[in-house]
């Protein structure tokens, strides 16, 4: 039996396993495939100041190895989420992190310092990645002054864990996680979705309602990959994993190249049971290359040369 | 309603004509209450570019054997791999999914389809029969030569048929079919699958007739369960998803992006 | 029969369909599958201003719906390709475009002006995205100001068609098209690959040589077909599109979001005689939709709203 | 050589053991002329994760007959999906690839090979026999049951056999056998084919013995035809690719990595 407990700053998880936000519901819709405590954490979706309605649809489309979608944040805001969907949720085994997400500073400070009272959430995923929403979403993660503004503001205003989602869409993923390092996030967490286009050529239209839209799945590994390595050899804080993990090798993998958890989006669509299939299968992993405790193929790549 | 995720074994796979089959699938586990309307998620396997699952109705079930029956019309790769699915091999679904059709307040109640879009109707009619209703079925296809199990249909009800060309009853659209300009027709609900003009215009002729109209809508689906949100359907409610919400919808709630 | 001719700055091409750069070697290596004269042009592969052996080995593995490689300029530099290749490859009966590459601005001036000379080669494509160079290579590529000063440089220097190909790596990528363009580019292309790694778990190894490489393939074209939309609502010229083409439907979406021509990578290496079943597909297409002129779908996507 | 794209008709498909099949591929266009060591791009439809073609070796060629046998290992995806093949489906192929063994000075000549790396020494035992060469073979596998085709190297040469456990033949490494101290073994030429450590420890054996070596060599590869690059080689000519200037190499030439 290998030690599966990662932490993450101050929060410990059983294992490094969780669901990514926006692919896991509020973790009910799991249910009846899995036992949700058996889960590292559960990323619930974002959330925002108020009710939004999200995009018109067609909202998706499958892409090769993958899927484009522009669901926006369909939510009904923080307080519907604190009123209603929170006393279901907070009786779960296992550590639900709100990911927080908004169009104006404000906005992102008014959803966090309400979470800061509710006493299961122990941290927040500010979510300044989305590429789905016209204003705020990824113009914080892809301008950098923008991304220590909401971060030093949230910080402030928040005062459990604070993990930042880095968006792909910019040319060094890893100056936006020192920079917000330095603006006090706890952790980082990447990549969130590509911006991609898909065109139906029959219609001579784009598919999307939105004409762009996120791209996830495995088609987007090895550039998750490779981001997740270049912020870990830049960071202190530390890295949670996400893009296009379908198995517990891909897991394992995001782990040798620097992170300390993963979040598992696309693939719960395919297989429901994929996290729980995960958490066992780097078990096994760890067992059959007698490595005791998974914290130690943290970051464990070996460089050539 | 439970889910379940199953493999079950392909017992069947028939092909009905140049575009429709039909995949008979049987699990040891005894089946769990399905109703119609309902849908099950398919994995396809061996298909390169088929990532996600595709939704398919339910077209019909047998308890007492434990069979489940899937009717698919061949649009694409997943579908066309789905064809060539031989007896023994495995198929994985995650079911059942989506809400389902009520109960109507008459004796009788009509059932139109356009083309695949008679997939959910034959369950659905079946069931009619067991709650001792009297199912008709208006079925439209574009050629006589894609008509579906039309003899199936007719030993749950009467049937009408509808074709494009005019080569299997009334020449047209279904909405266009005689039956529906019918006063004697004494029916208090109406039913719908197919392509949305065609639901939406069943629809309308609902309004006029002020008869009560459900309508089983298709969307892109990542999940089916409700996780995803990718199957939004604006509604006089707001958005709903037609994977939970949904597939089954009272016309009178939904907003038709056409 | 629909008129497939388009035009790149001055230079005519008898169709939209070319072969990119690195996956087509100098043409010959294909001659055995298709007749070359029928492609719209060629790009070959990357020159430098010397002989370079490229990268250590492993140089590409296969990832979902693509692959990364990480070849380099493996090239025999500029004077050999002239007074050894070219005498082989200038009697074919279509354009050969040559993908200029290099570390420094003195490199890639050094080559372009020696191209100057070259009869048959019309237009040259200068490379400022290659993710496979330690030094120069990409670095031009994703740093604005960079970029301009090359291409002032070697618009200065070379008289003809000058083709600037864009890296997808950055933020903005429109914002380089346009400096491009301000600099004097006659045409862009794009995108080169995505950069990304892949990992063996097994062995806790990097599997290429240089840890990380370029994504190619299928899996990249959402985000490709977003770029080119992107540039194309930029730029006034030309705009040649790329990244994971496989077939003819895959080439129109490229020209509806408003590539004028494309170019076909890594499916080459799965279907060598893709690139002349791409022209017939897009000859289908338009009499079945009675086109008859291919710049009438060059970007034609109609946006709803 | 000219190399061409062809589709094949599986006309058998023939299960060695747990690891190795045999594939006969059949094509109505008269073969070309095939060289031994040369290796052809397979095209794996139907394997969802696999995207570019495999590079197999020609395990033995029917010029009568017209028929190209590839022997495979299962080793990943793509090689499971081809291992499923049923007679009668297609198999498309890209050939003939990369340059081949060359010709020995002396009578005799030994093949060594490891693994699924006796794959090319079928042919090229064959071909030794038609130009009047007697080979020697000296095939080395992890265990008995893993052994393929004996008896049909045994009908072109002599045979030796190692198994890592002992289970047939010598025990322990080819590179340990018997047959490599032997000083009567009169031969002026060693091929070898199989993991790079054992063709690395036969070339250094050759070296000393003063024998020429030709190693078939494996890389990574995308295109198969020179085309990508992605093959390279050191050598002490410079970098080399391995789909055009080998997958035969003098190792003389080599510069190993291991
Ligand atoms: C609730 C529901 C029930 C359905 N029931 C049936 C049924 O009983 N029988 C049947 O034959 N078909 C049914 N469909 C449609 C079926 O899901 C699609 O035809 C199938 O997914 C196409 O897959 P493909 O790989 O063959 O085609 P693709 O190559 O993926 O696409 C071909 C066409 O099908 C459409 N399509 C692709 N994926 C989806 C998707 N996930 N949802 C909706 N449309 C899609 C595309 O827009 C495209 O025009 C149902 C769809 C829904 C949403
Ligand atoms: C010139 C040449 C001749 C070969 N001849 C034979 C033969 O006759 N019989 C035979 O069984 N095998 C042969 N191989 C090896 C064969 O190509 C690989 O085993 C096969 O590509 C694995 O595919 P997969 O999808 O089953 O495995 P994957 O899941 O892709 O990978 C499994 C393992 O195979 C290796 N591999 C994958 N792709 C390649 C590739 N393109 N080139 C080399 N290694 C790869 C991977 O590193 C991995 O360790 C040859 C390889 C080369 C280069
Ligand atoms: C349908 C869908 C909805 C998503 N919604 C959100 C969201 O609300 N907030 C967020 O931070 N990320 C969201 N994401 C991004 C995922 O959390 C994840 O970063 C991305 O999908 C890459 O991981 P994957 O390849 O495992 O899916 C969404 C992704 C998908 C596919
Ligand atoms: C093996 C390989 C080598 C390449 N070499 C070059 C190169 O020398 N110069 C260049 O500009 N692009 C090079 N590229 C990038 C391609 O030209 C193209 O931009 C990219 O592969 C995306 O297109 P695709 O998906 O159709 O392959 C190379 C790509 C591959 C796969
Ligand atoms: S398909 Fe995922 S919510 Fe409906
Ligand atoms: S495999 Fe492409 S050059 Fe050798």
């Amino acid at each position: 039996m290998a030690d599966l407990r990662v932490c993450i700053g101050d929060l410990h998880f059983k294992n490094p396993v969780t669901a990514a936000s926006g692919c896991f519901g509020y973790g009910k819709e799991y249910e009846d495939f899995i036992d949700l405590g058996k889960l590292g954490a559960v990323f619930v979706k974002g959330t925002t100041g108020s009710n939004r309605k999200g995009n018109p649809y067609p909202r998706m489309v499958e892409t090769s190895s993958g899927m484009l979608n522009s669901v926006g944040f369909q939510n009904k805001g923080i307080d519907y989420f604190i009123s209603d969907i929170y006393p279901g949720i907070k009786q779960y085994n296992t550590h639900i992190i709100v990911n927080v997400s908004g169009s104006t500073i404000e906005e992102y400070v008014m959803v966090a310092e309400k979470l800061n009272d509710l006493e299961k959430i122990p941290a927040i995923e500010l979510n300044i990645s989305c590429p789905n929403v016209k204003e705020g979403g990824m113009v914080f993660g892809t301008h950098c002054p923008s991304a220590i503004k909401v971060t030093t503001a949230v910080r402030k205003a928040y005062h459990k864990t604070l993990i930042v989602k880095l968006s792909p869409n910019v040319t060094s993923i890893y100056e936006f996680a020192r920079a917000v390092e330095g603006a006090g996030a706890d952790a980082v967490s990447l990549i969130n979705t590509l911006l991609g286009m898909a065109i139906d050529a029959e219609k001579q239209k784009p598919v999307l309602a939105t004409v762009t839209g996120g791209l996830s799945g495995p088609a987007i590994k090895p550039v998750a990959l490779r981001m997740v390595w270049e912020v870990y050899n830049a960071v202190k804080i530390p890295v949670i994993g996400i893009g296009g993990i379908m198995n517990a090798t891909d897991a394992i993998e995001f782990m040798l190249a620097g992170a300390t958890a993963v979040q598992i989006g696309t693939a719960n669509f395919i297989n429901p049971r994929v996290t729980v299939e995960v958490i066992k299968g780097i078990e096994d992993y760890l067992v059959e290359k007698d490595i005791t405790d998974v914290k130690d193929i943290i970051g464990a790549l070996k460089i050539p040369g | 309603m439970k889910k379940y995720i199953h493999d079950f074994q392909i017992i069947a796979n028939r092909r009905i004509n140049t575009e429709y089959f039909v995949l008979s699938l049987a699990n040891e586990k005894k089946l769990p209450e399905i109703k119609p309307g309902q849908f099950v998620q398919v994995r396809v396997d061996n298909a390169p570019n088929t990532f996600l699952r595709r939704p398919i109705s339910v077209y019909d079930v047998n308890y007492e054997k434990n069979i489940l029956y899937l009717l698919i019309q061949v649009v694409g790769e997943g579908t066309r791999t789905l064809s060539e699915l031989k007896n023994g091999e495995k198929l994985n679904l995650i079911y059942p999914l989506g809400n389902s059709f009520s109960l109507p307040d008459s004796e009788k109640a009509l059932l139109i389809g356009g083309g695949v879009g008679v997939a959910p109707l034959m369950f659905l009619g079946r069931w009619l029969t067991e709650q001792k209703k009297e199912p008709v079925f208006l079925l439209g296809f574009r050629n006589s030569e894609l008509q579906v199990d039309i003899d199936r249909f007719r030993k749950l009800g009467e049937v009408y048929i509808s074709t494009d060309d005019g080569g299997a009853g009334e020449k047209g659209l279904v909405t266009q079919h005689p039956v529906l300009h019918n006063d004697t027709l004494d029916i208090s609900m109406v039913y719908a699958c197919g392509p949305d003009v065609m639901m939406k215009a069943v629809a309308l002729w609902a309004e006029k007739k002020n008869i009560s109209c459900e309508a089983s809508l298709e969307n892109t689906m990542a999940c089916g369960f409700g996780a995803c949100l990718c199957c939004a359907q604006e509604t006089v409610q707001g958005i709903l998803l037609v994977c939970t919400d949904g597939p089954v919808f009272n016309t009178k709630e939904l907003i038709w992006q056409i």
